[in-house]
């Protein structure tokens, strides 16, 4: 008796939803925001459903795998947009039209009470590396420690300190696709000492820009679009940037309204931005960032484009040239030193002037193909410079703050895929 | 074991004047060896995680730890001067004429700064923020970890009790009876964390330490002048 | 509570810590049997302050004494290995033979 | 057999056993923390023996010393989580040896010595009398005290810190050349890195 009120009691509590980010996943989440009854959890072992959020590439089935098998039962998985492997039963899928917050429920409510059973384990779990201890007590062995008789007797770093000359033990490990607050599907091979990135490389590039955020741009190349609509979608694009540097600079809270905006702003409600930014601004948003924290150089600004070059102080943008522009009397914004600090603000500028702009012309249409350079359409080419080479001495916070300062266009072409 | 610490942590907290849990003449010990264990304990519960993302949250943890607590020990002797004696009754009642918050400034900022770096929350959210994806209790689950969100509320409970009875003058008040006012101070001092954990943001560690080795720690250094000159 | 009893514990700490001191060879583990042979004469001192001495105030002093001899003999430990380490790569006690030869 | 005995042989069992662990653990961080267990244990003992300032002192300073002796641990060490068993130990037997030797002889002595028996009278406040002496006659010791942990904090940071007036401290010991500017004179200590082949 006891268990079933316990079970209905749990049932009714917010649903806690892992989130794997696939290629735009997005617009599932803000839905997921404004229901306000799912909780985002940060690690799988806090939560019961795992939700695949849009299209995931081929290659990162084993890392689902794994993030299932850390899941404690009762567990499932839930996949939301055109998922690719369609032998899933009805309960579990969910078109990437509809509002996956019901089904979410309802399926939570049956794990809970039971009537859907747990999924099993993928992987079977015996430990990677095999043992090689040789000691009379299985210590030892090369390259396994062991006292002096047996095992290697120092820790020999293979890389030199970066900092205070005491060289110590370093440790390489591969940072996942489907992290919380990591651009979407970017796996890095990361060497760390401590906390302090030693050197990284790319191993799989992220997921390309959300479709959502392109698609009045690339509708701009072959027909008229409304320019209320192409500025909402810049807002969207820059909230959903600030709101994931709100969340690691730990104003959960504020990261969450950010999110309600941009789903609101979307749904065309007219939303003032002012009060976020000065909620922002009055819990130290811009004092937590350290100035000069991944600063780049100006030409790599200028070919990156779009807010990042603002962001450095170019005053080019391809919408100044545009008539019905200039009749609004639009300037572009820019900022001084381009470094995380300086790219947030960007982000704040754009989207109250982009804002500005859809509320003084909404109905004003911009005849075809003049806007050609939307920063985040992903025609422009990879770059040689790489993003990992902005975070080696990075703390680990840090690192996070510089890779989520760019926004996801920027990310893949400063991380393409290595041909090793 | 975090939430026997806590609990420990209000037992000394006189509710009135005649009675309190333990009656120890070295309060304010015992509380600076509550902390100095919390802080093993978190790193503990970091390290038996086993993996790379519950060991950095631990030690940014203790890094950031150890300095805070030398700070809150500052504060208490501070606070004990005028008492003249280690035990927290005996602090409670040498505040029956005026309050310490009044007397000496500094103390109750800078120990609410500890509570919230106690049990990392808000701006000292080191050991469990997000972006270590749950740091020390990313590999918990289930009863563990209900348990450990527990002792972290009761830790935060005991900070706030722990600063009325030494900042505010514990069951010191004119109409309510004793027990009344301390658990009216405590609920005030725990909607102050509370708000103080959702405003402020987080700086990286590296700057927090330099923060707090260079500014906090000679800022409690001349609390304790000041306490000093003014118990003479 | 008899003083024999805390004296016998007291030694069998400083027995231990004595073969902790000689039978390890990391340099930590080998200060670390330091600390508790020193653990061991503390509780002797006390033992003897408050069973025979009857409270007499400088008991208590040889007791925070030896504390700040712990404290003391710990740091410089630590110097000591951040240096040899720093300079040689090592930490047991085995690397270091400049003094035998 | 009261409550303060029956308390007291607890502890003390607590303090042996842990400290007898501390060096057969595999793991450094559980041999530190160990370590820290049988502090806490002689610890309350102290507050058994009416001297809860002490006592709880000790718990209050040995966790912090060991908290930072776990971090020296991690990293120095070689394997801190313990996973991988380790039988680090040299002269085993001639340690045993001396520890159990040193154990029988201090024994012997306690029991053959009569302790005249004055025990404290729990009346006395021992924290305004540990006061009382710290500031009163015995003040010179505790300068003295202050002005030796000042000088071991000056000493430790000079040792670990890595620029030294001449040069870093990881070029080693150079001795000076003849003329300025040449070879250091001397004979040429043949570099050995840490893996000393053992020519004994």
């Amino acid at each position: 008796m006891a268990v079933t009120i316990l079970g209905r009691l749990a049932a009714r509590a917010p649903v806690p939803v892992f989130v794997a980010m696939g290629r735009d996943g997005a617009p599932a989440i803000e839905h997921l925001l404004k229901s306000g009854d799912i909780d985002f959890t940060a690690t799988p072992r806090h939560a019961n459903i795992l939700l695949v959020a849009g299209r995931t590439r081929e290659s990162d089935q084993p890392y689902l795998d794994r993030l299932h098998d850390q899941m404690p039962h009762p567990r499932a998985t839930f996949w939301w947009g055109d998922a690719h492997s369609d032998d899933i039963d009805e309960a579990r899928r969910s078109a990437s039209a509809d509002d996956p917050v019901a089904p979410l429920r309802a399926l939570y409510r049956k794990l809970i009470g039971g009537s859907y059973a747990s999924e099993t384990h993928r992987l079977s779990d015996e430990p990677p590396a095999p043992w090689r201890g040789r000691g009379d007590h299985g210590q030892g062995g090369e390259g396994m420690m062991g006292g002096v008789p047996y095992g290697r007797m120092m820790p020999m770093p293979p890389t030199p300190d970066i900092r205070d000359g005491l060289a110590l033990d370093v440790y390489r490990t591969q940072v996942g696709p489907f992290m919380p607050y990591w651009p979407a599907g970017l796996i890095l091979e990361v060497t760390f000492q401590g906390d302090v990135i030693q050197s990284a490389e790319v191993v799989q590039p992220p997921y390309p820009p959300r479709d959502i955020d392109r698609e009045p741009f690339d509708r701009l190349l072959h027909e008229q679009t409304p320019l209320a609509q192409i500025e909402r979608t810049r807002a969207t694009h820059h909230l959903a940037c600030i709101a994931r540097v709100l969340s690691l600079v730990e104003l959960p809270t504020l990261s969450r309204r950010a999110q309600i905006v941009a789903a609101r702003i979307r749904a065309n409600e007219t939303v003032a931005i002012g009060p976020l930014r000065k909620a922002a601004a009055r819990a130290g948003l811009m004092a937590a960032i350290k100035p000069g924290l991944g600063r780049i150089d100006d030409d790599l600004a200028c070919e990156l484009g779009g807010p990042v070059r603002r962001a450095a102080g170019h005053v080019l943008d391809s919408r100044n040239d545009d008539p019905t522009y200039t009749r609004l009397g639009f300037t572009p914004v820019t900022q001084k030193q381009s470094d995380c600090q300086a790219r947030v603000a960007q982000w704040f500028d754009e989207a109250e002037q982009a804002l500005a702009l859809a509320s003084a012309a909404p109905h004003i249409l911009i005849a075809q193909g003049q806007l050609a350079e939307p920063p985040w359409a992903l025609r422009a080419p990879p770059l040689d410079y790489r993003v990992t080479e902005l975070l080696p001495g990075l703390e680990w916070s840090e690192a996070l703050l510089v890779l989520n300062s760019f926004d996801s266009a920027a990310l893949c072409r400063m991380a393409p895929l290595e041909t090793p | 074991m975090y939430a026997a610490l806590a609990g420990s942590g209000v037992a000394i907290v006189p509710f009135s004047s005649a009675s309190v849990l333990a009656d120890l003449e070295v309060g304010i010990v015992w509380w600076g060896a509550v902390e100095a264990l919390t802080v093993v304990v978190v790193f503990l519960h970091g390290w038996s995680a086993n993996a790379q993302f519950g060991l950095i949250g631990a030690y940014r943890y203790v890094a950031i730890g150890l300095p805070v607590m030398l700070i809150s020990m500052f504060m208490l002797i501070a606070a004990a001067l005028p008492a003249e004696s280690l035990a927290l009754p005996q602090i409670v009642e040498s505040q029956r004429g005026l309050w310490n918050v009044i007397r000496q400034p500094l103390g109750l900022p800078l120990f609410l700064l500890l509570g919230l770096s106690l049990s990392f929350r808000g701006p000292f959210n080191y050991a469990d923020s997000a972006d270590i994806a749950g740091g020390t209790a990313a590999e918990v689950s289930g009863a563990p970890r209900l348990v450990w969100e527990f002792a972290r509320l009761a830790m935060l409970t005991a900070v706030a009790a722990m600063a009325a009875s030494v900042f505010l003058g514990g069951y010191l008040g004119p109409w309510l009876p004793g027990p009344a006012w301390l658990v009216l101070k405590t609920a005030t001092l725990l909607l102050v964390l509370v708000c103080l954990t959702e405003q402020l943001a987080r700086i990286s560690p590296s700057r927090m330490m330099t923060l707090i080795w260079t500014t906090l720690l000679p800022l409690s250094f001349l609390h304790l002048v000041w306490a000093g000159v003014l118990a003479l | 509570m008899t003083l024999p009893a805390i004296l016998i514990v007291a030694a069998a700490l400083i027995g231990i810590g004595l073969y902790g001191t000689l039978s390890q060879q990391s340099f930590v583990m080998l200060m670390m049997g330091l600390e508790l042979m020193l653990n061991g004469v503390m509780l002797a001192a006390v033992g003897f302050w408050s069973l025979t001495a009857g409270g007499l105030p400088t008991g208590q002093l040889l007791a925070i004494i030896v504390m700040a001899v712990m404290a003391v003999e710990m740091a410089v430990g630590f110097a000591l290995i951040t240096a040899v380490y720093r300079s040689r790569q090592a930490d047991v006690t085995e690397s270091l033979t400049t003094l035998k030869h | 057999m009261n409550v303060i005995d029956i308390a007291f042989w607890i502890f003390a069992a607590i303090a042996v056993i842990s400290g007898w662990r501390v060096f057969c653990t595999d793991s450094m961080v559980r041999a530190s923390f160990l370590l820290l267990l049988s502090f806490i244990a002689v610890g309350l003992i102290m507050v058994l023996l009416n001297a809860p300032y002490l006592g709880i002192a000790t718990v209050f300073m040995m966790a912090v010393e060991m908290m930072v002796m776990a971090l020296f641990m991690v990293m120095f060490m070689m394997n801190p989580a313990g996973l991988n068993p380790m039988m680090m130990v040299h002269q085993h037997r001639f340690s045993i040896a001396a520890g159990v030797f040193v154990f029988a002889t201090l024994t012997g002595l306690i029991c053959v010595t009569r302790f005249t028996s004055n025990p404290v009278d729990p009346g006395l406040d021992s924290v305004a009398s540990l006061g009382k002496e710290l500031l009163g006659n015995s003040m010179l010791i505790f300068e003295t005290a202050g002005v030796t942990l000042l000088a071991t904090m000056v000493a430790s940071v000079i040792l670990s810190s890595r620029s030294g007036r001449f040069g870093t401290a990881d070029t080693g010991a150079v001795p000076p050349p003849l003329e300025p500017g040449g070879e250091p004179a001397g004979r040429q200590p043949e570099q050995h890195s840490g893996h000393a082949h053992h020519h004994h």
